[in-house]
């Protein structure tokens, strides 16, 4: 019942800006959503437009099949995770994730008991009379979920929630923010610039760009077949190899890569993630290319090779592969199978 | 190099403080003269001022002009400041530049003008006026400070109420208003000082027999010269370290440096 | 909820500006009294003003006062807000805080004070004393601004300089000097402000005779009562206004607000 | 001629903080040398006093053989790249690359020439004019790092210098940092809390912890062989399993890990890279485990299983494995080799 449906959502800025243009979204209840895109693309925009913070200049929000374009945050009832937390310092970490429940003039026993449950899903027990202040980066961020999900909302909106804390932090959230999403049930919509969050955590994601949606789908979908080159550079690290389509073939600098099926002839840009492209002894692959830089990344390696015509290509490698193939200066053959290289639409 | 600048920092405070180490010293001398170092420390100047009827009259006129000006400048300057930060009013930033000058306008206009409108109205010099012309000139520094914090106010923090069920009006009880408070108290601080220490716009201002403090020292200035004017001014220097004292107490110094 | 706001911001912005517009509306009526509206507009009380003899030098007077006091003050505020910050001082917080709550000490206890020194030693009145006067009364307000920008300064560029060969003497020179110009600016305009538009510290130490232009005005208002005065206080708006456009030319009114 | 050579060098800040404590470090000429640690652990104090702006407390510093202990930083003739990258808000781009030749009172046609030559070293021609708060972020560290390099120093100290970059530039600037040290031959002494920009882009390693040296050495033997459970435990996602060793096994909660080598018997932790846990069908393996979570990372999948005693172990697996095996709730078999596991000191 609490799906959120957009229907030609747009928000102009003053000066004329489309900050979000005509937007169409449905998202499911339950679903993990992830908004996704560089800064600026509306991503934010379009949470605010649902949270009730910006009024949307054309187009409807419903919620759960009820039409909530022009009603006040108040009384839309959704969680919200800010990103800065938004914790009001004047306040300790009780009151605080008890705000909500006052405002809904909750009797007091029953606040006290639904802040505690609050705070143990978040786990965060026995710093309930602290202020946020003496609290870390990331105690900070459980006491903004639980104040945000104790008012047992249908929709949980999060502004890039992790993108302060530190990688290892970020990680272990993660896996708590996904665990905590399956048992609650709510349907999260997620705002992230970061792809390999979003990756990770969402059922589908909007990928997002000026003010549009750029693609939209399933994290692996996403990852396997970008559709655009936006959205192929935006999620991992992805070479961009363009040539002259010709059957099941892209002609480049007289070399040629195979391509999954079958194009009509003519210019053409292939996406192909470095972990694709196999190294191997020169004179054995598709092409040969020439180590630049090659980075140690503990369970991998990451090279840097110039192909013949001087484009650089990255390469991601077993840290098993032969040492004579990772020094710079070195020569080596690249392959890849066929299905690995993605089309992509002229951009 | 240290060493210069331990110096230049000592001369320099040295002269700002001189004044007040001339009406200490002269404050306590038993004699009706300025020494140094005083003959001795005695409090006869103290017992003068405090047992003198103008004088007293005076201090609580001044403490009385002082409170009456802290809350309608208090009020007036933050609803303004809200008012000016808040709404998208045409050439806001420009008013806010203009309030953030306080000390652009003369205050001896101030007190001109309202002299003249209250001859030319026909009311004459009356209390009223004079706490209009102390309103007018305490409320710019209460906006300095308001403004100030209002500026580094961060408006999610008035989203996540409104998101969690409070109305504006709540939002702005439960969470503006208590994090904008250090901003109005120092700003009301200030009111009070300006109020209490205020020389031009009293002076055209107050009504013969019905003067303020500073006025009355500069009358009593004019046929006595004694201790008993650097008694009263020691009052008010003490009075304001005693306020001062106060914003250390409530918000922190360093806070209040910042505003 | 907005209309509200808008009125409340009008409100005290019109109560505000109302000595403002009394006096203009004085100084262009044609009439020797206060006229709503003014009976026709006359540049009558300008002329008289700037054909005075006695309103010119004192006008000449406060103008070199004002200079001579930028002069003095800029140089010390901005070293000692040097000192203060840049020194490992014991106390150095508690100094700090009292030379940014500069209002705390009434100007009119300053001017006491040196016209007690005046006395007791001997000098008397003279200019020289009137200008010690005004610097003791605007240095804290350049060390406010100067204070401010210095604690926002980024230590890590001096750093940059020293690590790329400046000595610490070319490291201010080339790097400290030039970013802390905007407060050194900002706070010299106030201190010119303050010291034109000073009343009670020049009341007690000008020389007859040779007064500042708010004592020449007070002075005339006591037998004379016509737009001369309006007219004078107008010029004194508008050098007013004219320099805080200087500001927005040179360092920004934004940047100015925030000091 | 240019290695540094710190010996016991020790710093203690007001209030009895050892930041360095008796640091003794031996940097090679043109060596890439990184301090890697966490916040607080002294390495920028460490940089900041072989750069000269903090005074050592005890110990000296040498460089290229000449004691620099208590020389002021303008004749050490470093360069240092900063963190906020430092650079003069007042001054154009060319003004700021030529500051250092200007203190050096080097002729303005030479000047000039030199300018010209960093910033086309780092990639800028053309904004010599700009000031630099109308660069981006990239553009402004490559700034610094022109105008640091620009005075020929022998020793270069970075302190973070990516740290405000997001992904995507932090690489490429990663490989461009290392091509450029390769390119002049100057020695590099680089800062940072990010392990994999250590592991990615230097020789050698310090891990410090609190002042001291925790470990030193490549990057390969510090991510394959951590010595402590802090430097296992900060470079990359590790697991650490405690358990009891009896010869070449490690006993835990009714299953045992093999070890790679004897140890005394005893209480025991071993660390594991989650990329050596192999993941097959239930019973196949050391021991079974329940999936908790998987997350999607594109190029594989990180699993979270709890191992039968309650502890939580992390798993990297290919993405190709049986989706069966990475359902949440699903039970699947861990296993690894007997060299994989690395015996912790006792810390």
């Amino acid at each position: 019942m609490a799906g959120v449906v957009l229907s030609g959502v747009t928000k102009v800025f003053p000066g004329g800006t489309r900050a979000v243009d005509a937007i169409d979204l449905s998202i499911g209840e339950g679903e993990f959503f992830s908004l996704l895109g560089p800064s600026g693309c509306g991503k934010t925009t379009t949470l605010r437009m649902v949270a009730g913070f910006e009024a949307p200049d054309a187009g409807t929000i419903l919620v759960g099949g009820q039409d909530m374009t022009s009603l006040p945050p108040e009384r839309r009832g959704m969680g919200m995770v800010f990103q800065n937390y938004a914790l009001f310092p004047h306040r300790t970490v009780a009151e605080n994730v008890a705000f909500g429940l006052k405002m809904r003039s909750v009797p007091r026993e029953d606040q006290a008991k639904r802040v505690r449950n609050a705070l143990a899903m978040v786990r965060l027990q026995g710093l309930e009379e602290r202020r946020p202040s003496q609290l870390s980066g990331g105690q900070q961020q459980r006491v903004a979920l639980a104040r945000a999900i104790v008012i047992d909302p249908t929709v949980l909106l999060c502004d890039e929630p992790l993108g302060a804390l530190d990688k290892k932090l970020r990680q272990a959230m993660q896996f708590e923010l996904k665990a905590l999403h399956r048992r609650l049930g709510l349907t999260l919509v997620y705002v992230t610039h970061d792809q390999e969050e979003a990756l990770t955590m969402s059922d589908r994601i909007a990928v997002m760009r000026a003010g549009r949606i750029a693609q939209l789908g399933a994290p692996r979908e996403i990852y396997d077949r970008p559709t655009s080159r936006f959205v192929a550079d935006f999620i991992g690290d992805t070479n961009i190899l363009e040539g002259t389509a010709s059957g099941h073939m892209l002609h480049l600098d007289g070399w040629a890569s195979p391509l999954p099926q079958a194009l009509p002839p003519g210019p053409c840009a292939i996406a192909l993630r470095p972990e694709r492209v196999r190294l191997g002894a020169p004179g054995a692959g598709l092409v040969d290319a020439t180590v630049e830089e090659a980075n140690f990344l503990g369970d991998a390696v990451l090279l840097k090779l110039l192909l013949p015509g001087g484009t650089a290509i990255l390469a991601r490698a077993p840290r098993e592969t032969d040492a004579a193939l990772l020094a710079p200066g070195a020569a080596a053959s690249l392959a890849w199978r066929a299905e690995d290289p993605v089309p992509l639409e002229a951009a | 190099m240290r060493a210069a600048f331990l110096s230049v920092c000592g001369l320099v405070l040295a002269f700002l403080l001189l004044p007040v180490l001339i009406v200490l010293c002269f404050a306590v001398n038993p004699d009706p003269f300025l020494a140094f170092p005083p003959s001795g420390v005695s409090t006869r100047w103290f017992v003068k001022f405090v047992t003198s009827r103008d004088f007293m009259a005076a201090f609580g006129l001044s403490l009385t002009l002082g409170v009456a000006t802290v809350l309608i400048a208090g009020t007036m300057g933050t609803l303004a400041s809200l008012a000016l930060l808040r709404s998208s009013l045409p050439g806001r930033r420009a008013l806010t530049g203009l309030f953030l000058s306080p000390i652009v306008l003369p205050t001896i206009l101030t007190g001109f003008a309202l002299f003249q409108l209250a001859m030319v109205s026909g009311v004459g010099r009356n209390p009223w006026i004079l706490l209009a012309g102390h309103v007018v000139v305490a409320t710019p520094y209460v906006m300095r400070t308001v403004l100030a914090v209002l500026a580094n106010f961060d408006r999610s923090l008035e989203e996540a109420a409104r998101g969690l069920g409070a109305t504006p009006a709540q939002a702005f009880r439960e969470v503006t208003l208590p994090l904008i408070r250090p901003g109005v108290i120092a700003g009301c601080l200030f009111a009070f000082i300006v109020s209490f220490d205020q020389f031009p716009v009293s002076l055209f201002l107050v009504s013969p027999g019905n003067e303020t403090l500073p006025i009355a020292m500069f009358n009593y200035l004019r046929f006595d010269f004694d201790g008993t004017i650097a008694a009263a001014s020691t009052v008010s220097i003490l009075l304001a370290v005693a306020l001062v004292l106060g914003i250390e107490r409530t918000i922190g110094l360093q806070e209040y440096a910042k505003l």
